[in-house]
């Protein structure tokens, strides 16, 4: 949106291992408060991989991160969460045994102190879940468990938004309605990272891609360049998800 | 009036006034005393497993060491004895300290661990190189502190401590994101929970609590050997019960107790020699029949039980 | 002094590893805590007991007969007790619970039978058979201690090592060389997955589950002359040292429980030798810094810490 | 007015209830529990089985003889099952003081279980006929509610075996002795008074090795090489059954020879021992000789042979040993027994002066009765003895020390 906005996030040439192989291998990008940046790949590129360093699950083994101009590359993941960085995961890992209601309590109580949490009833009914709002978190459909997950992030009032494969598995009604609500969240300055295989999805969300091949980035630019460059084809058709 | 107060007045304090006034209906005190002292130790191990997930198998390991705390407060330093149940209570706690790095391991390891450590405090406090300090296999007699009617108060004392300590985690955010722990550490986490000093609350303050039932049921008891009160039956009829009962609430450990505590003393006195046949066969039908406890019965018609 | 300690400590280990064996297969294979390990270990002692004062066999050939029968115990017990297990929230927690119901179960079934005295049978008695064809082919028997390296040891030890060994060699023939072993290796790997490719997972763990119990009876025929003499109440202890030994190896890897069962004799014989009194400890003290330490076991990939 | 005629109601019912205190009871309660499942079920179930043997006969005919009323008056047995769990136990020994509001109080077998009902006992001001509790810790002056019945305190016990190595044993050859124990309270304390009586001997006797094993132990091998590199005269094993069992094999299996060997159980469970060692691995083992070798002279109860009959006739499935611990169970019987026949009222101090009152005086099949001031047992002591196989292959009993007692000469150094 506004490239000369100062970025929220840089990711300072990151290398992962787990044993000998390099899941991420030098990665270095940025993103700025309201952007929607696209991380594209095969599988097994480093994207979410990429996602649980930054969220903290896993410590870099080289390369910093750094987040609202402090270096948090290894911090435990709850007091990034009080920093303002959030995620989804990708398959949703809600508190199935409490209600909807509960799981949100927890984030609501223990997200951010600093800001005004937002309130219960409207996550509830923006991300229409107030009908199973008493309902233990383990009724829930896919889809409704996704949508958890992400009110859940949002309960901590982000000011960055990891979101992994949310669009996985949602039919397109759900994809246009869940992109307008990720646009209107970008809107509101925060920044957000989308890790997505569905490219009709990402040309619709991004302003800008990272392809990633091998922990590195291969390109960088819109999705609409990145589908002529040679490199960038050859690892997609390559991988198997030449979609 | 708020939840919390509800479940204070209407399950918390009827419990404890029910064993203060029983003594003086019913004469087998001891039979009261070992009903107060699974009741904490149903309540601590709700503490750990059920607001954590994590299955103390050699949760006596806390009640054993507290109750040698008390025995050498007494002995060593002639300490009156309710200032020696709570130094039990602070050597439960500082043994909870001394384990917290099994908190690192999950499921059945854990539990393994769990059980392990317990025997390890057994065989450690029962050598015989220690015998000038916890008196090693020769057994513990306490003189001068005997006296089973203060012994059986201070035990309703901990139990309206472990009451309190559970109807909060049932009424608080803490206690829900305890669950959420228990449900997905990393999710917890991502809901800025701080997962690790969560767990080790919960974890020291089930230990406070069986190092207190430990203290106490040595003033009591007075005379007993490492056996005794480190025997694996506390830890495996504590969390029969509570999971009878169901676990993450404050009514289920309290009902296993009193029903399955109360059947296994009706057989003892009536049917003595089938006891551990019947006794092992309703676990079976209750881990098969009823897995989530009898709270399920009511829970799985959408009713809500404290 | 040293020589001594170090060859006990392998072939005391060997058996060791066979006792541990069966219970690692059946948690890698269902993720299930068998707590009645050891209660199938004492049956199979009884089956041992059976052969030779019934029959008057060679108990040896209580081997092959305890492993028949068990692997139908074990495929009726796993029909009527596990399906209906798994269904549950929780089913590693739970089976913990359950199979310790099973062990008061069979514990007091048996008592009710068999009294509770020790029982043995005297260890020439062990490999008659094998010296009687040895005679008969002119060899001349071999009775009392075997000599190793200049020392002497009980020859029944030789012979529970090198059956073992041979059971050990069967289990890993089993896992890599047949179709059904493979689905179970498939199955314990990525259980979720094997489901999905159609694995008829239920066959795979029922023999496997089999398998688990039979392998622990075969160890219970060898009992009476590694223990001195076997009860009912046999079971609890050897359950505790089979965990020991499994998480020694690493926990899922049945293969690794053989290096456990060696680390677990060759320790223990040393601390015997040097530190008598405190080798009791040792098999907990053990298991908790190889779960700290080096959490997934000698031989464990996956990780399992949270 | 109410108020009136219950008060004069309730003074009714005292005044009843006096008048029947005089008036003897139909049966007298005696209370006590066993373990019928668990770790201490093997030593417990023999013990109870003993009494229930003794209720049995005395109630055939008529119940047992009560001075306080005079008359015979049958018993009733209250027992319940612990399990060998402690808390158990503890619960049930109240529920017989408080509910069962029993006449007399009889301990479960062995010092672990025993332990819970010496505090209830003295709290309740109950007389506690300890029947094997050999604890040092349950005795002592301040203590009147307990006396040890059947077996001899552990501090005492040994004496026997330390007298015969320091004076028999330097004239034999035994210069150097080692002693492994398993640490529990029954055998750690007779390891430590064996060490005290050799060292206060001041005999040229050597203690050469002398080591605790926990009581779990059941694997001897290594532990028999590191004794035998210690190259002692005389080994001492102090042990429960299942370590004898375990370590007489081991001695056997790996074909170890000791000069002298002394092992606890197999002269209290002689019949255990051989079933699970064979007789040919007690031949020449020093061990206690159990009063059911000894057929001491008896001025009360059934003697030996015909107890024995009486008890092959109540339990011939054989699932529960006679042994020590038979005549133990046994012993008590005769004790409560005779206590009653003397004790001028049911009162527990009563109950206590008659029990001490038989002190040097009851001959049963299992010696002399004697008790300490403080309630320990200090009769009833083993003989030291020598198991020898005889012309039939068949173990018997040597009584080698003390002399006057002896029957035989020891085999030393073992062929």
């Amino acid at each position: 949106m506004s490239p000369d906005a100062v970025p929220i996030l840089k990711v300072n040439d990151l290398l992962k291992r787990f044993g000998g192989f390099h899941a991420l291998d030098g990665l270095t990008f940025h993103v700025s408060p309201g952007e929607i940046l696209g991380l594209v790949g095969p599988n097994g590129s480093g994207k979410t991989t990429a996602i649980n360093v930054i969220s903290g699950l896993y410590a870099p083994d080289r390369g910093d991160v750094v987040f609202d101009g402090v270096s948090v590359g290894g911090m435990a993941s709850h007091k990034l969460v009080h920093r303002g960085i959030n995620r989804t995961f990708q398959i949703p890992k809600p508190f199935l045994s409490l209600t909807v209601r509960e799981n949100i309590a927890v984030a609501l109580a223990y997200g951010r102190a600093e800001v005004t949490p937002p309130s219960t009833a409207e996550l509830l009914v923006d991300f229409h879940l107030d009908a199973v709002a008493d309902r233990p978190a383990s009724e829930l459909n896919s889809a409704q468990q996704k949508m958890l997950d992400l009110v859940r992030a949002l309960a901590t009032r982000p000011r960055l938004l990891l979101l992994d494969e949310l669009a996985a598995g949602l039919n397109p009604t759900e994809l246009d309605w869940i992109a307008g609500r990720i646009k209107t969240l970008a809107k509101s300055g925060m920044a957000i990272i989308v890790v997505e295989h569905l490219m009709g999805f990402i040309e619709q969300i991004t302003d800008r891609v990272i392809v990633m091949n091998a922990g590195k980035e291969i390109f960088e630019g819109t999705l609409a360049v990145a589908v002529k460059v040679p490199e960038v084809i050859e690892v997609f058709l390559g991988g198997e998800h030449a979609a | 009036m708020p939840s919390l107060a509800r479940h204070t007045l209407f399950i918390a304090v009827p419990l404890l006034a029910l064993f203060a006034i029983l003594p003086g209906v019913y004469n087998n005190h001891l039979l009261l005393f070992n009903f107060v002292i699974f009741l904490i130790l149903a309540q601590g191990v709700n503490i750990i497993y059920g607001f954590t997930g994590y299955l103390p198998f050699g949760y006596v390991g806390f009640f054993g060491a507290g109750a040698y705390g008390f025995a050498i407060m007494v002995m060593h330093f002639q300490s009156p004895a309710p200032l020696a149940v709570v130094v039990a209570g602070l050597v439960g706690v500082a043994l909870g300290l001394l384990l917290a790095p099994l908190l690192r391991l999950t499921g059945a390891y854990f539990a393994i661990a769990n059980l392990a450590a317990a025997l390890a405090v057994l065989h450690f406090v029962a050598n015989p190189a220690l015998e000038s300090i916890t008196k090693g296999p020769y057994g513990v007699a306490l003189n001068g502190t005997f006296n089973p009617t203060m012994a059986y108060n201070g035990a309703l004392i901990i139990l309206a401590l472990t009451l309190g300590i559970v109807v909060f985690l049932r009424n608080s955010s803490f206690g829900l994101a305890l669950q959420a722990v228990r449900e997905d550490a990393f999710s917890a986490s991502m809901a800025g929970v701080n997962v690790l000093k969560m767990r080790m609350i919960a974890w020291l303050a089930s230990a406070l609590v069986a190092g207190f039932a430990g203290g106490v049921f040595a003033w009591y008891v007075s005379v007993f050997y490492p056996d005794n009160v480190f025997s694996a039956d506390f830890s495996i009829f504590a969390i029969v019960f509570a999971l009878f009962g169901g676990v993450a609430t404050i009514t289920g450990p309290i009902v296993g107790v009193v029903i399955l505590y109360g059947i296994y003393n009706l057989i003892g006195f009536t049917t003595p020699q089938y006891f551990q046949l019947i006794y092992g066969l309703l676990i079976i039908g209750l881990v098969l029949f009823l897995p989530a406890g009898l709270v399920s019965l009511a829970t799985r018609r959408g009713w809500y039980v404290p | 002094m040293l020589a001594y300690p170090l060859i006990a400590g392998l072939l005391f280990g060997l058996y060791f590893s066979l006792v541990g064996i069966g219970l690692n297969l059946v948690f890698g294979v269902m993720r299930i805590v068998n707590l009645a390990h050891g209660d199938f270990l004492m049956l199979g002692a009884f089956v041992g007991f059976g052969v030779f004062y019934l029959a008057g066999l060679d108990p040896l050939l209580a081997v092959p007969l305890a492993f028949a029968i068990f692997v139908l115990v074990g495929i009726f017990l796993y029909g009527i007790l596990i399906p209906r297990l798994q269904q549950s929230v929780n089913p590693e927690m739970l089976s913990i619970i359950l199979f310790f119901g099973l062990s008061q179960v069979i514990e007091a079934v048996m008592t009710i039978m068999f009294g509770t005295s020790e029982r043995s049978i005297p260890s020439r008695e062990l490999g008659s058979l094998i010296s009687k064809i040895g005679k008969l082919l002119g060899a001349s028997p071999e009775g009392g201690p075997v000599v190793i390296l200049g020392q002497s040891f009980p020859a029944a030890w030789v012979i529970s090592a090198i059956t073992s060994v041979a059971a050990i060699f069967l289990v890993y023939v089993y896992l890599y060389r047949t179709r059904l072993g493979t689905l179970t290796r498939a199955v314990m790997s990525r259980r979720d997955e094997a489901l999905a490719t159609g694995i008829n997972v239920d066959r795979v763990c029922a023999a496997a589950f089999g398998i688990g119990l039979a392998l622990a009876a075969i160890a219970g025929v060898f009992a009476p002359f590694m223990f001195g003499s076997v009860t009912p109440a046999f079971g609890a202890d050897a359950t505790v040292t089979s965990f020991v030994i499994v998480v020694l190896g690493s926990l899922g890897n049945p293969l690794g429980t053989a290096l456990g069962g060696v680390v677990y004799g060759v320790c223990y014989m040393l601390v015997q030798t040097y530190l008598s009194s405190w080798a009791d400890l040792l098999p907990y003290v053990l298991l908790i810094l190889i779960l700290l330490l080096r959490p997934s076991g000698l031989l464990g990939r996956q990780v399992r810490v949270a | 007015m109410l108020k009136r005629v219950i008060a004069a109601f309730a003074v009714g019912l005292a005044l009843a209830s006096q008048a029947l205190a005089a008036d003897a009871p139909s049966e007298i309660k005696i209370g006590t529990l066993y373990a019928s499942s668990g770790r201490y079920a093997s030593i417990s179930m023999p013990v109870h089985s003993a009494i229930k043997l003794w209720v049995e006969q005395k109630n055939a005919e008529g119940g047992v003889y009560v001075k306080a009323f005079d008359k015979k008056i049958p018993i009733k047995l209250v027992a319940y099952d612990d399990q060998s769990n402690t808390a158990t136990a503890a619960t049930l020994y109240n529920q017989l003081v408080t509910q069962d509001k029993v006449d007399l109080l009889v301990a479960d077998s062995g010092s672990v279980l025993t332990a819970p009902a010496v505090t209830i006992a003295r709290d309740h001001k109950m007389f506690l006929f300890d029947q094997t509790g050999t604890g040092a810790s349950f005795f002592s002056k301040d203590n009147p509610y307990i006396a040890l019945m059947a077996d001899p305190v552990s501090t005492i016990w040994p004496k026997p075996i330390a007298d015969f190595l320091t004076k028999d044993g330097p004239a034999l050859g035994i210069k150097k002795v080692a002693i492994l124990y398993s640490t529990n309270e029954f055998t750690g304390t007779q390891a430590t008074a064996v060490r005290k009586f050799i060292k206060e001997a001041n005999a040229p006797i050597e203690i050469v090795y002398d080591q605790g094993v926990p009581t779990e132990t059941t694997n001897y091998t290594v532990i028999l090489n590191n004794i035998r590199a210690a190259q002692p005269d005389a080994v001492i094993h102090l042990g429960y059954a299942p370590n004898d069992i375990a370590f007489l094999r081991n001695v056997q299996d790996v074909g170890i020879k000791f000069n002298m060997l002394f092992c606890i159980y197999p002269g209290l469970e002689t019949e255990l021992l051989e079933k699970n060692v064979g007789a040919k691995g007690l031949q020449h083992v020093f061990t206690y000789v159990p009063p059911s070798e000894m057929d001491y002279p008896v001025n009360f109860g059934m003697k030996m042979a015909d107890y024995r009959k009486a008890w092959d006739k109540k339990y011939p499935d054989g699932k529960i040993e006679f042994g020590f611990n038979a005549v133990a169970g046994y012993t008590t019987a005769l004790v409560i027994e005779k206590t009653l026949s003397v004790a001028t009222s049911l009162d527990q101090m009563e109950l206590r002066r008659a029990v001490f009152s038989l002190s040097g005086n009851l001959k049963t099949l299992d010696g002399t009765f004697a008790l300490d001031e403080m309630g320990g047992q200090v009769g009833e002591l083993t003989p030291l003895g020598q198991l020898q196989l005889n012309d039939h292959g068949h173990i018997k009993f040597v009584a080698v020390y003390p002399h006057d007692v002896a029957t035989g000469k020891p085999v030393y150094p073992k062929p």
